[in-house]
């Protein structure tokens, strides 16, 4: 189907509430009544089989005296994004939830409500998810009449976290984990080993990166921030947020720009799969594999460093293209990097296979059915690995992918073994389209220069990171910077369907179940508890410290 | 006679508690490659633990914030004297490029005394390498404070 | 069970084929890639305190304070994140990158970089004109074009009341 | 009792070859673990004095008591006394076979359990859940182990006759090794799955699990009380492949060449446990239960079958 055919269709849905707005490229923007929503979500669901993204809230009231809630949706199949737009009046701010018909909207509605204030009826779980634990209500840092660099006094805003059932004890799981390198904090209720429920309370690493984006950085400092999203994909969410921008801007980047990001985001998949590898075989205790895996690693470092000037934050990427082209003598130090890196990952991967504890240790741990990967809107390998086909390089292609040939690997295991699998095919399919990729590499320039970019246009943009589809929605502004900028991870998803996973495993199956997910907290966060301290806790003041750090000196 | 005993064994076996502090991973990726074959600091009796109560010294990364302070310090608390912490990237630092962000406090020194400051975004393996060698004194310091004046 | 156990036996043995790659550093230095960006430098010698790097830092690690003493451009590497937008802003190419990555201290103040340089006060109100350096500049690169160049010391409120009165300086400021 | 037989005792027990010897080689042979482990994993790995300084160090921390830690101050002890026991047990015999008493092996398999029950105590009483999991755990483990090393034991014993350790010595001297038999070589097979689970090497680490419980029943130790564990630890990974060797794979004379031949079994023991222990995943506890409970005991019961049958 066409853009023009979906919102001939929409329109015409029963009761025609969808009132269409704008359609540009592939995108399309739909009005919704509040009062609506739930029966638009659901029309979208079952009639166009549409995959819920996430919800933006934004606060417009400068623009036309509302509070707007986005909700982005993909049409796989006829790679559009449709947006429903609700506008709220900012004395009644509440918007009815969609958890029943998408589980995963569950986190995007009570980001919404902690970050701009809109709270969500009917929600099942409204406890604060994002902000800070001492973080006084009602303080709603993304509205425009708070300033980033604002710090609201503390003021103890207790998160209830749940109580496990009768007869289960508890077994926390961070802030601090060694399987985890992130802070979050997972309560799982155990009988003995068996894991009969959990309780969640990340946001851990919620640094105000979007509000940064929309008000002090300018357009062209927000890809230096935004590849300080994830210091493993950074330069996907760099190229995410300069897709977006261009999209809203019409900016038509030149050819080999294209490609050097598709180059520079294979070679990032390279790496991220072989160290999700490695930390994969460190949760359950094998590391020599780990130890391994980061060695054949090790050089895709070396050589992005030789690329783009640093190892992992690369800092190249700019709206409208690159700063830097590649050395001239790329392709000839790229080939024998990654054909070596093949071979390698090849033997060891003969290995894996007949390796017998490690199958024994991945296979049936961590099951997500292909029903409960679509309910949740899984992305990348943890719905590949569960038979759902969704790829944004083949769904919403940007960059060069639409120009190279490529495989969307799929395994229908459901379990942490099929994900793995997942992740091991891909590592070649990335290896073959950087061959592709850099024997096609055109002449020219890297960058097209802009001029002013208009304001209040959104754009709204893809990219196929190694953990699965990363999306920005960018809301251009009037003073050289973002009005709206949201991140989307695809942790942020797949993060959700961690008691999905984790029904009837045991605590063995926990690191495991839960890293297979390849969990990017940085991302997912952009931005009450169990004393493991024995004896009496104190807390320090600052004076106190002060005072101890200098009887040390 | 003890003292000097129990010193050379200190700085010949650091374990090591990795703490995020709000980082990007960047940090918390590179700390991982520092133990493994190319960088190898197993070779210096440094070894990554997975408590608090093992630790020698605590390598934070991140900006500090503000929900993680408080674990933080419980985290300090719950490592046994003596010790050592280590700020490991711009973030942990200076507070990065989020240092006046709302939902960051902007550095570890804010948070804890830091014995020593590896800055990079991220610092590469070799300068984790150099700064954990510089905490433990065995290679100097090589940077200074740069003051010019027009004359 | 048996089986399995060979098998690793024989994982073991793949492993042992790449041998041993540990590099020698710490105890031999390690030579950085040509494209690498390490530490910022500043050549002082170049910088004119436009404030061009500061407006581009992403970090704004880079503050510009006009004080009795001059402007003081304060750099605070502690945070840089080595993205090379200063270097890619500065007009007279006075930021360096270097390849420096041992920057480990036990003291912020070492990551700290201060350039003082000297102000033009503007000689009808006192007001701050520029640097020494940038109005020199200017005198030396229009100099031989425009004469005199009497409004250079004067701001920009008591440039257009000179001009004002002035048309000849009136042409030359347009130009 | 006089004086001098007193102090040859003491000096027995703490020096040689008691604690202090056992302790120096068992710490000494962590490291050719973790330098072996590193080759595998192509780096370089520790200094050779690597062992050393951890424990000199952990002496040197300060160490924070829970409260009410009677059990948990007790178990460190209550493992580095175990060992020490056992060590000074099997090399006493050795050097002397003479002075054995009749049912020490029996004392010496009781010995060798000492410290992973040190080990249920100490993560008891630590009050941290991941202490009591890991104690839990290790309860379910030596069950499980323990079952198979007893079986393996009770081949050796049905095979000599006496529960002698110099007995076992002086029939291996008369017959030739116990492994060369059939029901001998299942029972060193079963010793072999048993003393690496009895060691906490991979893939039976489970009760320590670093990346799932965070060290276990250690979790909470710090300073004196962890280095004594590790000590423990060390003194067993010595005195654990030694007692195989003894058992199964030949006498031992007081000639040199006999005693080089049991120094390089020694040492393929234990170079086997270090690799198997560097290329294994973590097994699960249900796993690593129904592998001891399951093959590991019914070829136990098989070898005792054969022995009992005579083979």
């Amino acid at each position: 189907m066409t853009v023009l055919t979906i919102a001939d269709q929409l329109s015409k849905a029963p009761g025609e509430k969808i009132c269409i707005e704008r359609m540009d490229g592939d995108t399309l923007v739909a009005n919704v009544k509040g009062v609506d929503l739930v029966d638009a979500v659901r029309y979208l669901r079952d009639q166009m089989s549409a995959r819920f993204m996430y919800s933006v809230g934004e606060d417009a009231r400068q623009q036309n005296g509302c509070f707007d809630v986005n909700q982005v949706f993909s049409l796989d199949h006829d790679k559009t994004f449709v947006v429903l737009r609700t506008d709220l009046d900012p004395a009644d701010a509440n918007i009815p939830s969609s958890t029943s018909l998408f589980p995963a909207a569950n986190w995007h509605e009570r980001e919404v409500r902690d970050l701009i204030g809109i709270r969500p009826l009917g929600h099942p779980d409204p406890r604060r998810l994002v902000l800070p634990d001492d973080f006084p209500e009602d303080v709603y840092p993304l509205r425009h009449d708070f300033h980033y660099d604002e710090h609201p006094p503390i003021e103890v805003h207790k998160v209830e976290l749940k109580t496990p059932p009768r007869g289960a004890s508890l077994f926390p799981i961070g802030p601090f984990y060694p399987t985890l390198e992130e802070p979050v904090f997972i309560n799982l209720f155990v009988e003995g080993e068996h894991i009969v429920g959990m309780d969640y309370r990340g946001f851990y690493a919620h640094r105000g990166i979007e509000k940064l984006g929309d008000s002090k950085l300018t357009y062209q400092q927000v890809p230096q921030i935004a590849e300080r999203i994830c210091g493993i994909c950074g330069f996907v969410h760099s190229t995410t947020y300069c897709q977006a921008v261009e999209k809203a801007a019409g900016i038509e980047i030149p050819e080999r720009a294209r490609y050097i990001r598709t180059i520079l985001l294979e070679l990032e998949r390279v790496h991220s799969h072989l160290l999700w590898l490695g930390l994969a075989c460190h949760f359950i205790g094998f590391d020599t594999l780990f130890m391994q895996s980061w060695r054949i690693r090790e050089p895709v470092m070396w050589l992005t460093e030789y690329i783009t000037g640093n190892r992992k934050t690369y800092g190249i990427n700019r709206i409208g293209g690159l700063t830097r082209d590649l050395p001239a003598d790329a392709k000839e130090r790229i080939f024998p990097v990654i054909d070596r890196i093949e071979q390698q990952v090849m033997q060891v991967v003969d290995a894996i296979l007949q390796d017998g504890s490690l199958a024994a240790r991945l296979q049936g741990s961590g099951i997500l059915t292909l029903e409960d990967a679509r309910d949740y809107c899984v992305i990348g390998p943890t719905a590949r690995g569960s038979g759902l086909d969704i790829d944004a390089r083949r769904d919403h292609p940007f960059a060069a992918y639409a120009d190279l040939d490529f495989e969307v690997c799929v395994e229908n295991g459901c379990d942490s073994w099929a994900r793995t699998m997942v992740r091991i095919r891909e590592l070649s399919e990335a290896i073959k389209l950087l061959h592709q990729a850099l024997d096609k590499l055109p002449q020219g320039e890297i960058a097209t220069s802009i001029d002013s970019i208009a304001p209040h246009n959104a754009g709204i943009s893809a990219v196929e990171a190694p953990r699965g589809e990363v999306s920005h929605y960018v809301m251009t502004g009037t003073d050289q910077r973002p009005l709206r900028w949201r991140v989307r991870a695809p942790s942020y998803n797949n993060l959700q369907i961690i008691p999905v996973l984790l029904r009837g495993m045991t605590i063995a199956d926990a690191p495991i179940s839960i890293g297979s997910l390849d969990p990017c907290f940085s991302c997912t966060e952009r931005m009450g508890v169990i004393d493991k301290v024995t004896g009496a806790v104190r807390i320090y003041t600052r004076d106190e410290l002060l005072r101890m750090s200098q009887q040390k000196g | 006679m003890t003292n000097t005993l129990f010193n050379w064994c200190f700085k010949k076996s650091i374990w090591v508690y990795h703490v995020n502090a709000g980082s990007c991973n960047g940090c918390d990726i590179e700390i991982l490659d520092v133990l493994t074959p190319y960088y190898d600091v197993e070779r210096f009796g440094i070894r990554l633990v997975h408590t608090p109560r093992h630790a020698d010294a605590l390598l934070v990364t991140g900006p500090v914030t503000r929900q993680v302070r408080e674990r933080l310090l419980r985290l300090y608390e719950a490592t046994h004297d003596p010790k050592l912490v280590i700020a490991v990237g711009s973030c942990a630092t200076c507070g990065g490029i989020w240092h006046d962000s709302y939902a960051t406090l902007g550095g570890l020194s804010t948070v804890l005394p830091v014995n020593i400051y590896i800055p990079g975004c991220p610092p590469r393996p070799e300068a984790i390498l150099y700064g954990v060698a510089e905490a433990l004194g065995l290679v100097p310091k090589k940077v200074t404070e740069q003051v010019f004046v027009e004359a | 069970m048996f089986k399995h156990t060979i098998s690793e036996l024989k994982e073991a043995l793949v492993c042992l084929e790449a041998g041993q790659v540990t590099l020698k550093y710490p105890f031999a230095p390690h030579a950085t890639d040509v494209n690498f960006r390490g530490k910022v430098d500043v050549d002082f010698a170049c910088c004119i305190g436009c404030g061009a790097c500061a407006n581009a830092c992403p970090a704004t690690l880079i503050s510009v304070n006009d004080g009795d003493d001059g402007r003081t451009l304060f750099f605070e590497l502690g945070r840089c994140t080595f993205c090379a937008a200063c270097h890619d802003a500065c007009p007279q190419k006075a930021i360096v990158l270097t390849s420096q990555f041992e920057t480990a201290t036990s003291n912020i103040a070492d990551l700290q970089i201060r350039l003082i340089l000297k102000l033009v006060h503007c000689r009808e109100c006192g007001q701050v004109v520029n640097t020494q350096r940038a109005v020199d500049l200017v005198r030396e690169q229009l100099g031989q074009d425009f004469g005199g160049l009497a409004w250079l010391d004067l701001c920009p409120d008591c440039r257009r009341k000179m001009a004002l009165q002035d048309p000849d300086l009136m042409l030359e400021v347009v130009a | 009792m006089n004086w001098s037989q007193l102090f040859l005792s003491v000096f027995y027990t703490l020096i040689f070859p008691g604690f202090l010897f056992t302790a120096v080689i068992g710490l000494w042979i962590t490291w050719v673990d973790r330098k072996i482990t590193a080759v595998i994993q192509s780096r370089i790995g520790p200094p050779w004095y690597q062992p050393f300084a951890d424990i000199g160090k952990l002496f040197g921390k300060k160490m924070l008591l829970p409260r009410d830690a009677t059990g948990f101050v007790f178990a460190p002890i209550l493992a580095v006394t175990g060992s020490t026991l056992a060590a000074v047990i099997v090399f006493h015999t050795l050097m002397n076979p003479t002075i054995g008493f009749v049912g020490d092996l029996i004392v010496l398999v009781y010995l060798l359990a000492l410290p992973a029950i040190a080990l249920i105590i100490g993560g008891a009483s630590s009050r941290s859940p991941f202490g009591a999991i890991g104690a839990g755990r290790e309860m379910s483990m030596v069950l499980a182990y323990e079952a198979g090393f007893l079986l393996s034991v009770v081949v050796v014993l049905i095979k000599v006759g006496s529960v002698r350790f110099t007995d076992i010595i002086a029939y291996q001297e008369l017959h030739g090794p116990i492994a060369l038999s059939v029901s001998g070589f299942i029972a060193l097979l079963v010793a072999l799955f048993c003393i690496q689970a009895k060691l906490g090497y991979l893939p039976f680490d489970i009760s320590e699990a670093e990346t799932e419980l965070i060290g276990g029943p250690l979790a909470e130790y710090s300073g004196v009380g962890l280095a004594l564990f590790k000590i423990a630890r060390a003194m067993l990974s010595l005195v654990m492949p030694v007692f195989i060797v003894v058992l199964f794979m030949g006498a031992i004379q007081p000639t040199f060449v006999s005693f080089l031949g049991f120094l390089l079994k020694l040492l393929v023991v234990i170079i086997l446990q270090i690799v198997v222990k560097a290329t294994h995943a973590r097994l699960r506890l249900d796993q690593a239960l129904s592998l001891f409970w399951g093959q590991v005991a019914v070829v136990g019961a098989v070898g005792v079958v054969f022995a009992v049958l005579g083979w």
